[in-house]
Parts: structure tokens; C-alpha cells; sequence
């Protein structure tokens, strides 16, 4: 069953996206003072929450179910990772369609504005996890290690989030927009934007899940090979 | 728990003391690096008294990874590590017991880099109870923060370049709460008591944090 | 008498590399066995493993009574451990590394100074930071941490390693008197003609592995009288 | 001397190779640096591209202090040392060789961190020539000097902190001309010839006394 | 015979301490020197004053010909060293480093392969980073290197250590080998048994010092037929 839905997972995010991109580039109309450019909004903000939220939460969760002893498994471990991993990506294109609205709206590609600042520290708090899961050591160790890091990494986004914000808004000068708010919301452009969440959300949990399935293939596949580096170094003791 | 932190702190600076490494490195280190932040702006008075706080801060987040790199290489090699979790010493002891000799060192560097702000940068904190007390928790959030994370990165040898890369941005908050604190400290603004409660709120989210985590980092 | 060391197909990884490939052990508290085997056959991995450094990746292992992948900090607790390095600080005196270790283990400093005497660390050697020792010298402190902690289960890596004649007699000695008094001892070596003759067992290891069990000329000698 | 340099800097580069280290913790340490700096002087975009040359000169020396520390470490433990030092290599030929494997980590490094200035603090660099010359010669003197003294620097433990506070204080020409090098080539000010002629001369003076000075350093 | 060591009241200090107090030496190239001792008696110091590591305090000091305090580059360049711990990259795999060290030393890469192979380092153990490695296989390495380099000088710091039995035979072989193609070799050892046989001089050592001097079993064997 589960298998089934992971299976079915690819298709429907693939057809979900594709929806929105139609809908958003052809059937909701441009905005009045924003033009086609609004049509970023079907995009940007769903792919930033899933990089915000949803993979730095799941990794999170998944890690502290790592860490209690009755679910400590490495499924864990291999899910918290896949969720940073797929996060980084979502996190990256975040940053570049941010960017690419950026431009035109503020007239730069990047500005000190709140949530960009906390987006971008993420970005190299994710980056971080994954250099040390890089650091080589045995399996329990880094998925120990890992966990820990997974759930100081998420603890610390709401601190960075308010922090920053309060730091942003407090500070004169600041001529960063706070983006979103600028603008009402049509009705075909709501289910557009609803749709997007929905759309991007089914494709974070699809990448996740594929990641996932890479990683167990690749130890299954060690499992067996870990059957055959058992009988190597057992034959090692054979003088030959 | 407290006889190991004690124990585990009384180790620690006793090697401090005899090595002097934080003294005659870190120290000169940190207030290198405000003379460096002013060659950075080049020579321009006003903007230095702007930017002082934010400066004072990366100093001090600098010096303090510098103060980490040397704490935790005290069980640097692989075999003093392991020897050392034979110990049966109780994890949240050792946590506490590290976080505390650092604390130690890292309040010396604060009050010197306190002194260099006033010299090199001249400026003149008006408000000092809300200097102490972020300079205080400061100590205590960067410590915990460092020691927990820091473990995280295994050896000496993966250690001094994973390190900053791992605590840099998770002490984020302590250089924007800090520096505006100073910010207020200094005068220019009122809302001190706020960014004292971010330090204050990090503090102690990374040491009970710590207590927690450092048991099961310990296990295999 | 009771097990000391209980394992059943005992699987251990570094990397991905499997260094122990299955290895069955049983051993009885007070006893001694000494570890054989090429370089590289997975002694000093079977050593960390009994001592809960290791992860035991499958099968089951049981030290003092404690499962070693629950409980392994009760085992890590009970163990001393003497491995090709002995991890001890090398900024502090060898009176300072071993008061510091048995604080550690709620015991008493005062055992520091006798056992550091015993194993010959005494005058300037003793006032000299560890770091600065040779080599010898330093594996007699890690010896002497052993004297003093007097573990439960002893684990020594080549104890008569760059160790010289007379200390190299003391090793054989202290293995007697802790297994009179009931402690348990496993120690790897390249020299049977040293080791068999202080073991009840022989095991001999390859390819990560226990390849083979023998007597040992403890038990010979005690049988003998 | 040369065939030397190139078998000791092939070694450095497939030892990075392997570790990935710079790749990996380096970099993203050196865009971190830049978004801390930023936190330093809150988001007010003036003063911000007014100390940006400054901020991306000080990023790049924490980044190629890192890069020293990881460079230093593949000879970290005395032994390793030794046992170099009995392989008959040209001493001139390991600084030359260490030198390029860093040299080219660094402008890796610089190219991102440029990639970061125009991006994050809006620079817009006009006279770009400008801008690669004192990169380049910045990565050669930035290299030697590290190399040069992070050599003194011993052992992996002691160096992690003393490199630092070795190495800054002689880099700090680095620091000034490189700034006062990119507000030229930003265009503010003409005079970028001659802080790139700086640059010129503390790459050969360093690269000079590196190959010279190398020698004596490995005797006894 | 040509001299190979030839010292004269070598002094040479670690910090203040004076870990050669004063050593009179004098090898013939081609001769096999053990030298035994207590632990801190000063051996190691001395394979590493004869390897132009550690600076000559006081006392005229040459080896192969070239002097120790204004010449020590070169006198680097022409011994191999086996210390406590085989300094090699723990990066790179056994026959990489092998490679390395010999490129540095302008000698042929391909004598790596066979080295390797003599020490038993082949199949998996020579694809696994060295740092990975068991004790005794880094040493074999270490060994390895030396075989490859052909040094004129051999210093062996306790080469027997952590071997297992097959390897610590093969050392020997290797001395006598070195020895019969004009190589001088200073050995330290604590077993007796295995490197007394092995040389020609047998020298303890004590408080930095060389206390006495005998004959090995290779002479006394060479004036048997
Ligand atoms: C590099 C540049 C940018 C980054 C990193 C960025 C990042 C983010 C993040 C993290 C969120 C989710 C915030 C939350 O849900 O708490 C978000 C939401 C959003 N962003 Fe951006 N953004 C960028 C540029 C822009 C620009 C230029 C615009 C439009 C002018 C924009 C419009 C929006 C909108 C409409 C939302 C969703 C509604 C909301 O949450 O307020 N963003 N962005
Ligand atoms: N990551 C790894 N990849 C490949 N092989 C590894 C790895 N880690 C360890 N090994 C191998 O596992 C074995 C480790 O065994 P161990 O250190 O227990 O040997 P040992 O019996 O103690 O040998 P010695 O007598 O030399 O001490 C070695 O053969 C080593 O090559
Ligand atoms: N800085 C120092 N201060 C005091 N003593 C020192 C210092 N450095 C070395 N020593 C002493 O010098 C001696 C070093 O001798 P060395 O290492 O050559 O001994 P060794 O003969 O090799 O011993 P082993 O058989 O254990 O290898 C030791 O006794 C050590 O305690
Ligand atoms: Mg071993
Ligand atoms: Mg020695």
C-alpha cells in the first residue's frame, strides 16, 4: 500500500506542477502594477515554504525519532538526510526566483530583507549538516552525530527568523519591501496559489521519498555487498 | 553531574594555564581582528562608531571559535577521546564541565575587546548593567553552542575548518541581538532589554539543549 | 563461575568494511585469554567492541552481564582499555592524567601514586608531561592506570609493546594477580612465548574471525599441580 | 625544484581531492563570513556597498586561514613531518609546491566571494582588469606568506589557534591594498595601480623569502 | 671499511632535558648495530640524532660522511627511518604514498609494487587509505618504503613491533640482506632473542648513554664458518 502511494507520488506531483504552471502562465491574468511578473507567485512562495518548513521539520523529526531509543532506526537517519538534501535544493531555487522577482520589483538582486537573510542563513545552516555528514565515520556514529545537528539546525530557524526580522525592522534604512503583501489576490489566482502549495508540497514529499529509496537502494545493495565483504574477510583468513 | 563538570572544568583549565594557548592566541587574536575590522572601512571615524557594536561581536564570535578549536582539541586525538568516554564520566557533566572553563575564557577575551572597543573605536557605553549582562549570557550561549556543535566534528584535524562552518551560522542571533544591544547600551536606542532577552532565551535553549544531546553524542 | 564475555555472531563495521565477520566468544569471569593473529585479522577491533567503542552492527553481545549495543555506557564504565595509544593527556604529568581518571571513577586518588610506583614511573619521569615520555614510558602509565582503576574486564593491545625486560615480566604478573582477584583479561599479542604462557585460552583470529581455540599454559600449569 | 613543487602539489590536490574540504566547509564559510558582516552594520545599503571592498578583503583572509589550517594538516602529526623532511625533497620546491595547491583553492574561493559582493552588497565592479590583477596577486601573496609562517606554526593542535594571530598581522598589507585596489575598480577613486602594485610586491617579497627562507626553516 | 657513524660526545637536549648525554659511536658501513636499553635509556633520540632530526648540542657528530650539524639535509637524504610511528599520509593509499616518497627521492616509482607485495600489503589492504590501516599494517608500509628506497643508512626504531610472526622473520632477512649489500643498520629492540642474532654490535644504552658495548650473534655466526 504504502509502496503504491510512493509509486503514485511522481505522476500526480508531475501533473499537480504542470497544472499550476498552465494555470498560472495562461488562464489567471497578469497583475495590475506587478504584470506578468506576478506570475512568480505561483512558484516562489510554495517552493520557499517546503525549504523553510517542511524540510528542515522533517528533518527535525525525523532526527529526534532517531535519537529515542524505541523508533531509533536508520530509516531515520536516511529520511532526515533526504529531507536537508531536497531542502537545499528547494532552499536554492528559493533564492533564485526570489532573486529573479527581486530584480525588477526592489531593482537588485538581493536585499537585507528579513526573510531572505534567515532563507540564505539556512541555506549554509543545511549546508553545514551535510558537510558533516561527509565526515567519515561509522554509520551510528554520523547518524547520531547528524540527528544532534538536524535538531539544533531547527530549534535555531525560528531564532534566526525573529532575530532577524526584529533586526531588519528596527534598523533605519531599511528599504526592503515586505513582499506579498502588495498586492490582492484575484479568484482564479487564490486556487492558483492554493494549488501551487499543494502542487510544490506532493513534489517536496515525492523528491524526498525518491532520495530515500536511492540511499536504501544503495545499501540494500550493500547489504548484499556487505554479505560479500563478509565472505572477503572471513577468505582473508584462509592462507592462500 | 556537577562533581564531573567540575572535575572535567578543573582539567581543562589547569591545561589552560599550563599551555596558555587562550592567553597568549586567542586574546591577541581577537583584538588583531577589531584593528583589521578598521582597515576594512577604511579611515572614516563616523562609520567606525556605527559599525563599533557589530564589529566588537564578529570579534568576539571569531575568538570564540578559536577558543572552541583549542577547548575541544584537548581530547583531540581519537584515542584520548576514547579513553576518556571509558571514564564512565557522566555526559551532561562533561557538557557542563567544558562549557563552563570556556565561559571562563571567553568573559576574559569580552572585557578585553570591552577595553578595545572604547580605545580603538571611542566609543562610550552609557548603559553598563545591559553591557554586562549581554556580554554575560553572550558567553554562556556561544560556549554551549560551540561546545555541543563543535563535538559534532570529531577530530582535531576535520575540526579547525568544520567548526566555523558548523557554529558560525547557528550563532547568528548572538551577533544581532549583541550588537544591538551595544547599539542601545551605547544610547542611540532604547530597546536593550529585548535583544538581552534573545541572548538570555539562547542561552539557555543551547546549554538545556546541551544537557540533553550530549548523552546520546556519547554513545556509539 | 559467572560469563564475563558472551558474544554470538558478533558483527562489527568501520566504514563499510566488516573488521569482525561473525565472532563467538564465550569467556568466564576471572579468566584469561590471550588474543593471536596476522596483522590486520581483527584484534584490536574485538578489543574495542568488547569495550563499547565498537558498534555491533548484528549479533549479540553481552559483557559483565551488560548487552553491549543497550547498555553499552554500563559496559564502558566496567572496562579498562590499553590500545596501541593510551589516551591520556599529553599536556598533564602522569599523576595528574590518572588522580584526573579516577576522580572520574569515583575512586581514590590515592591509588595513583603506588600503581605509577609500581610500573616504575617515579622522580623526574613522573614530574614530566606526558606528552614529553617516551614510548615506553608512556604505555607504563597507561599500565598504571589499569593497576589503579583495577577494572572488571582488562583489555590490552600488545601490553609487552615497546616495554622493557622488566616491565615486560611486571605485565605478566599484574595479568596473574587480577585474575586471582577475579577480574577478567583479554590481551592481544604477537608473542605467544610471552602471552600463552600467562592465558587459559589461546584464541587465535583471521579474517575477523576466531579461527581457533586452545589451551593455554595457565590452565596446563594450574592443571599440573 | 620545479619537479618537486609539482609532485608535492599533486599530493595536496588529490588529498583535497579525496576530503573535499575546501569544498566543502571553506567556501561556504567564506559566503557565511560575508552575510555575518552584513548583520555587523544592520541592512542599510549605503554604508554597506561603502565597506563592501573592505568585507570581501576580510572574508577572504578568514577563508585562506581555513585553507592554510587544512593545507598545513596533511603534514600535521610530527611524524609525518619528520618523515617529509627525510625524503630529500628541494625545500623551495615543497614551499612552491604547497603554495600552488593553495593558490588554487583561493581563487576559487575569491571567485565566489566576488560572485557574492556584486550579488549581496551590489558592487558593481567597473574596471574589471583591475579587479582579476589584484585577486590573482592577493591569492599568490596570501598563499606564500600563510604557507611561510603556518610552517613555524608546528603542529596541527598549536597551529589551529596561533596561525591565525601569526599570519594576520603580516597579511594586513593585503587587506588595505586589496580594498583600496576594488574602490578603485569600482570606480570611486583612480589611483588602483599603485595598491595593485602593493599587491605585486608583497606576492614576490613573500614568494622570494618563502623559497629562500624554506631552507633553513626545515634544518635543525 | 668506510666509517658510516662516527660519534664523539653527542649531547642533544628536548626542550632543557638532555636526552643524549654524551654518546661515543663508531659503525662501519655495512654492520648491524641493535641497540637495547630501558625504556627512556635514550634510543629513540639517538636513531633520530642519526637521522639528522634532532640538533646536535655539543660533541662532533658524522654520518656517512657528512657532517652532522652543517650538513644535515644531506645526511636526510640518505637514511630511511622506521620510528614508533611510520609518519606516512593517512589520505593516501599504501602504494600512493610509496609512489610519493619515491618521486621525492628521484628513485623509480615501479619499486613500489614489489615492496608492497615482499611485505604482504596487497589486495584489499593496498586499495584502503592508510589511515584505515592496522597498526601492523602501516608498519609493513613503513617497512615497505624502506625496501624500496634502498637507504644507506637503515634506522629501525623496535622493528619487531606489533608484526605478526611471518613479517617479524621477514625483517630480519631484510637487516641481513641490507647489511650484504654495504647498507649500515642501527636497530633498537627489547627482544633480545629475535635482534641480538641479527647483529654484529650490541650496544645498551642508559641515561643517554652508552653504557657497553658486545658482540651480536651475526659476527660471532660469520667468524663460526
Ligand atoms: C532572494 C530573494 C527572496 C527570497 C530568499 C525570498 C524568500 C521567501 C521566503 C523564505 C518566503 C516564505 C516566508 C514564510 O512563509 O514565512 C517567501 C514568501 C514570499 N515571497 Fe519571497 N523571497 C525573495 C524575493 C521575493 C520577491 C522579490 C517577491 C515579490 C516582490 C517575493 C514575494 C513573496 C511572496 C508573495 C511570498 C508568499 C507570501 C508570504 O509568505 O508573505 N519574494 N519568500
Ligand atoms: N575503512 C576500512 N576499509 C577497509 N579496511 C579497513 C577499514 N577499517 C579497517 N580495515 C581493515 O580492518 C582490519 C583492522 O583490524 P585490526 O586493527 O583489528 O587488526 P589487528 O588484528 O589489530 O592488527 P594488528 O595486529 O596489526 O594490530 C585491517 O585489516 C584493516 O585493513
Ligand atoms: N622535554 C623533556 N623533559 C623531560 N624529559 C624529557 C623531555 N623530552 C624527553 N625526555 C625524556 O627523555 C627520554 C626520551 O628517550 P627516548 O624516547 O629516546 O627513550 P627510548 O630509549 O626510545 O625509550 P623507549 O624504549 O620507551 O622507546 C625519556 O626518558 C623522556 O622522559
Ligand atoms: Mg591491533
Ligand atoms: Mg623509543
Amino acid at each position: 500500500m504504502r509502496h503504491t502511494l510512493s509509486k503514485l507520488l511522481g505522476p500526480i506531483s508531475a501533473v499537480l506542477v504542470i497544472l499550476t504552471i498552465w494555470l498560472g502562465l495562461f488562464v489567471t491574468p497578469p497583475d495590475v502594477d506587478q504584470g506578468e511578473l506576478v506570475r512568480l507567485v505561483y512558484i516562489h512562495p510554495a517552493l520557499a515554504v517546503e525549504a523553510l518548513y517542511a524540510s528542515v521539520g522533517m528533518a527535525a523529526l525525523c532526527s529526534a525519532l532517531y535519537l529515542w531509543p524505541r523508533t531509533r532506526s536508520m530509516r531515520m537517519d536516511r529520511l532526515a538526510a533526504s529531507a536537508i538534501e531536497v531542502g537545499v535544493v528547494f532552499n536554492i531555487l528559493t533564492l533564485v526566483t526570489g532573486s529573479i522577482w527581486g530584480r525588477p520589483t526592489w531593482g537588485v538582486w538581493w536585499t537585507w530583507d528579513a526573510r531572505l537573510t534567515s532563507t540564505a542563513l539556512l541555506l549554509v545552516l543545511s549546508l553545514g549538516y551535510l558537510a558533516l555528514r561527509r565526515v567519515p565515520a561509522e554509520p551510528h556514529v554520523r547518524a547520531r552525530r547528524c540527528a544532534i545537528a538536524a535538531i539544533v539546525a531547527a530549534v535555531n530557524v525560528p531564532i534566526i527568523h525573529f532575530s532577524v526580522v526584529w533586526w531588519q525592522t528596527l534598523h533605519q534604512g531599511c528599504t526592503a519591501i515586505c513582499p506579498g503583501l502588495t498586492y490582492k489576490i484575484h479568484g482564479s489566482m487564490g486556487w492558483t496559489l492554493l494549488l501551487s502549495f499543494v502542487a510544490f508540497t506532493t513534489c517536496f514529499a515525492w523528491m524526498v521519498v525518491s532520495r530515500y529509496r536511492i540511499d536504501v537502494l544503495r545499501d540494500s545493495g550493500h547489504d548484499g555487498a556487505l554479505d560479500d565483504a563478509l565472505e572477503a574477510r572471513r577468505s582473508e583468513g584462509v592462507p592462500s | 553531574m556537577l562533581r564531573d563538570a567540575l572535575l572535567v572544568a578543573g582539567r581543562d583549565l589547569r591545561i589552560e594555564a599550563r599551555s596558555k594557548v587562550a592567553l597568549w592566541q586567542v586574546v591577541p587574536f581577537s583584538v588583531l581582528a577589531m584593528i583589521l575590522f578598521t582597515f576594512a572601512l577604511g579611515p572614516n571615524p563616523a562609520a567606525l562608531t556605527v559599525s563599533a557594536p557589530g564589529f566588537f561581536w564578529i570579534a568576539l564570535l571569531f575568538a570564540s571559535i578559536l577558543a572552541t578549536q583549542r577547548s575541544l582539541s584537548i581530547e583531540g586525538s581519537q584515542a584520548t577521546r576514547e579513553s576518556t568516554r571509558l571514564l564512565g564520566l557522566d555526559p551532561a557533566g562533561v557538557f557542563l564541565g567544558k562549557v563552563g572553563a570556556l565561559v571562563a575564557e571567553l568573559v576574559v577575551i569580552e572585557t578585553i575587546l570591552v577595553g578595545g572597543t572604547v580605545l580603538l573605536y571611542h566609543v562610550a557605553f552609557r548603559n553598563w548593567l545591559l553591557l554586562v549582562a549581554s556580554c554575560a549570557l553572550a558567553a554562556i550561549g556561544l560556549a554551549s553552542a560551540s561546545v555541543l556543535y563543535g563535538s559534532l566534528a570529531g577530530g582535531d584535524r576535520v575540526r579547525s575548518t568544520l567548526l566555523p562552518i558548523l557554529v558560525l551560522p547557528v550563532v547568528a542571533p548572538v551577533l544581532i541581538a549583541g550588537s544591538r544591544a551595544f547599539v542601545a547600551a551605547i544610547g542611540s536606542s532604547g530597546d536593550g532589554g529585548r535583544w538581552v532577552a534573545v541572548l538570555a532565551v539562547f542561552a539557555i535553549v543551547y546549554s538545556v539543549l546541551g544537557i540533553v544531546l550530549y548523552g546520546p553524542m556519547e554513545e556509539i | 563461575m559467572a560469563s564475563a564475555i558472551h558474544l554470538r555472531s558478533a558483527v562489527a563495521l568501520t566504514g563499510r568494511f566488516p573488521v569482525l565477520a561473525g565472532v563467538d566468544l564465550d569467556l568466564d569471569e576471572g579468566s584469561v585469554l590471550v588474543v593471536l593473529g596476522a596483522n590486520g585479522a581483527g584484534k584490536t577491533s574485538l578489543l574495542r567492541l568488547l569495550a563499547g567503542l565498537l558498534a555491533l552492527q548484528s549479533g549479540t553481545g553481552e559483557i559483565l552481564g551488560c548487552d553491549l549495543s543497550s547498555h553499552s555506557r554500563h559496559v564502558r564504565r566496567r572496562v579498562g582499555l590499553l590500545g596501541h595509544d593510551v589516551g591520556l593527556y599529553d599536556e598533564l604529568r602522569p599523576l595528574e592524567n590518572l588522580t584526573f581518571a579516577l576522580r572520574a571513577g569515583r575512586l581514590d586518588p590515592a591509588l595513583a601514586a603506588p600503581a605509577l610506583e609500581r610500573t616504575g614511573i617515579t622522580g623526574r619521569v613522573a614530574e614530566t608531561p606526558l606528552g614529553q615520555l617516551s614510548a615506553g614510558q608512556r604505555r607504563r602509565v597507561g599500565l598504571a592506570l589499569l593497576i589503579a582503576r583495577r577494572p572488571r574486564l582488562w583489555l590490552l593491545d600488545e601490553p609487552h609493546a615497546s616495554l622493557d625486560a622488566p616491565t615486560r615480566e611486571l605485565v605478566g604478573e599484574l595479568v596473574e594477580e587480577a585474575a586471582r582477584a577475579g577480574a577478567t583479561v583479554v590481551a592481544t599479542s604477537h608473542e605467544p612465548e610471552l602471552s600463552v604462557p600467562m592465558a587459559d585460552l589461546v584464541a587465535t583470529m583471521a579474517g575477523g574471525m576466531i579461527a581457533r581455540m586452545d589451551l593455554g599454559g595457565r590452565q596446563v600449569f594450574e592443571g599440573g599441580d
